[in-house]
């Protein structure tokens, strides 16, 4: 897969060419929430989705988001960059979104472990539900630890709408 | 394009209460509506309908929030209901896989 | 004025501290111009602007970035940084835009005398309003000709609705 | 965040039609109003009425395409009239100058 090294993210991204890539870089603040989605209608017309599918998508680009500004930066502000665009491999093409945050905490769970857990319907809480939305949609979530922070990979196929789930 | 949510909330009845929503309910709007929810739930009031045909977009930070209404609503005994969902925010719930817990009604029987 | 020099624009921006900045790189395709009216929501909300002065806002960002994808690139892709944040000096606040292009067309026209010129109303023309909604609305908008392309500049005084306009 | 700009497109009775604009019209989608817009423009149309009461936001790109309109219904002789605008249209309407060059009416007469 033709994939920028994960390091690069932060230095490199959109330094030259943007090839209809858009990028942004905010501070991990609930209010820009809404300019996260529409960079994602954006995309998913570019990629011709449905309407449900292009919902679904935004659902997991917010999750991460949300994740990264209460997880990783504990609710303080702290920098966020959010890249989107469209590869293609083969005959494949792939709709990507990379999330790089600076944050103190770095991720080191297991999403597949935390989602495959049953959902607990007598006891229900009222967290716990990002992360399996992101599994439920994204055709792939990977994450890296970097020395600095955190590197998030979301990978949508266009094409098809189904879910052929990579391991985190 | 609108950031702010908004609500109107209608009494039914003496122990009826309906409050719409208007708007999308994400991480960043979420504590607003838990802030309209909570005082529906008392002793007295023995339906909470929640209409939801104007909310485009929900996030998990919004369906957290009606996780709570319907813990509020067993401890307090009054019978709450979602109404009028999208078909996104409907699909949002049945990904969750929330949709077959939660009372869910067609369109909002004002 | 604690503005950065214009030549900052397109390397320095969003180099290392965010604070409440947002920063956009994108292409200068009509489909991304609802990313950059949630962007001026955000901005505007945090400003406590009143709705209609919010939309104002939002139709004059929308029309600079319209002007450059159509004048400075001729309606080919083209590379623009696109920045926003709230800036404060002494007791004023003024949330200020930046655009920066890469285009080989430099503007070099003179927005007063453009905007100056009475409409006319007998022939009127479906075009060549841009220029005259962005002047009415910004209490600033200035220019900048750099050597590989553009700087354009716009202000809103936060605090009062009215205008009070600087040199072009 | 809806992209797509919609229309509905009401005969009124022979010689009056009634567009109905749904969305925002911007550089990215008035080049759609014009395509609607145009074919109204016949020598036996005699009223022709865009409702703007559902669109939210508008640029000089949409300005424009209404200018066109204008143009078009002075070579038919048919008689053009907007109405419905929201209070940001009718904003910007006046800001270009144009709020008493265009034949605005209050609401939709449906
Ligand atoms: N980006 C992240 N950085 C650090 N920890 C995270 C991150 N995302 C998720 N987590 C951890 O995984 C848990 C589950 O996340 P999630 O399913 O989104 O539910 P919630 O956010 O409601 O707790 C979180 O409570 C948190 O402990
Ligand atoms: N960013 C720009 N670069 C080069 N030329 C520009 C730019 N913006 C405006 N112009 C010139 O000024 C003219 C008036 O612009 P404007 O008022 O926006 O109307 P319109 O775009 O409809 O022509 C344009 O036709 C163009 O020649």
């Amino acid at each position: 897969m033709a994939r920028a090294g994960t390091d690069d993210i932060a230095t490199s991204s959109c330094g030259n060419s943007l090839d209809g890539k858009l990028c942004l870089q905010l501070e991990s603040n609930s209010d820009c929430i809404d300019v996260l989605r529409s960079m994602v209608t954006v995309m998913t017309a570019r990629a011709a989705m449905s309407d449900l599918r292009s919902n679904r998508v935004a659902i997991a680009v917010d999750e991460l988001f949300a994740n990264i500004a209460a997880h990783a930066y504990g609710g303080d502000p702290g920098k966020v960059e959010f890249e989107t665009a469209i590869y293609s491999e083969n005959e494949d093409q792939m709709l990507i979104f990379d999330f790089r945050d600076y944050a103190p905490v770095c991720w080191h769970g297991d999403i597949d472990k935390i989602t495959s857990q049953p959902l607990d319907i007598e006891h229900l809480c009222p967290g716990g539900l990002g992360l399996r939305l992101i599994h439920s949609v994204a055709d792939c979530c990977e994450h890296n630890v970097l020395e600095n922070g955190n590197h998030w990979r979301l990978i949508f196929n266009i094409g098809d709408g189904e879910n052929d789930e990579c391991s985190a | 394009m609108n950031v702010a949510l908004k609500f109107e909330r209608n009494e039914l009845s003496s122990n009826e209460v309906q409050l719409k929503v208007v708007g999308d309910v994400t991480i960043h709007t979420s504590s607003r509506l838990r802030e309209q929810l909570k005082p529906l739930f008392t002793a007295k009031m023995k339906r909470i309908q929640v209409v939801l045909d104007q909310v485009d977009f929900m996030d998990s930070s919004g369906i957290a929030t009606l996780v709570e209404g319907m813990q509020w609503s067993r401890m307090t005994g009054g019978h709450f209901v979602l109404s009028g969902l999208s078909d996104n925010v409907r699909d949002v719930f049945s990904l969750a896989k929330l949709d077959t817990v939660f009372e869910i009604e067609d369109s909002p029987a004002a």
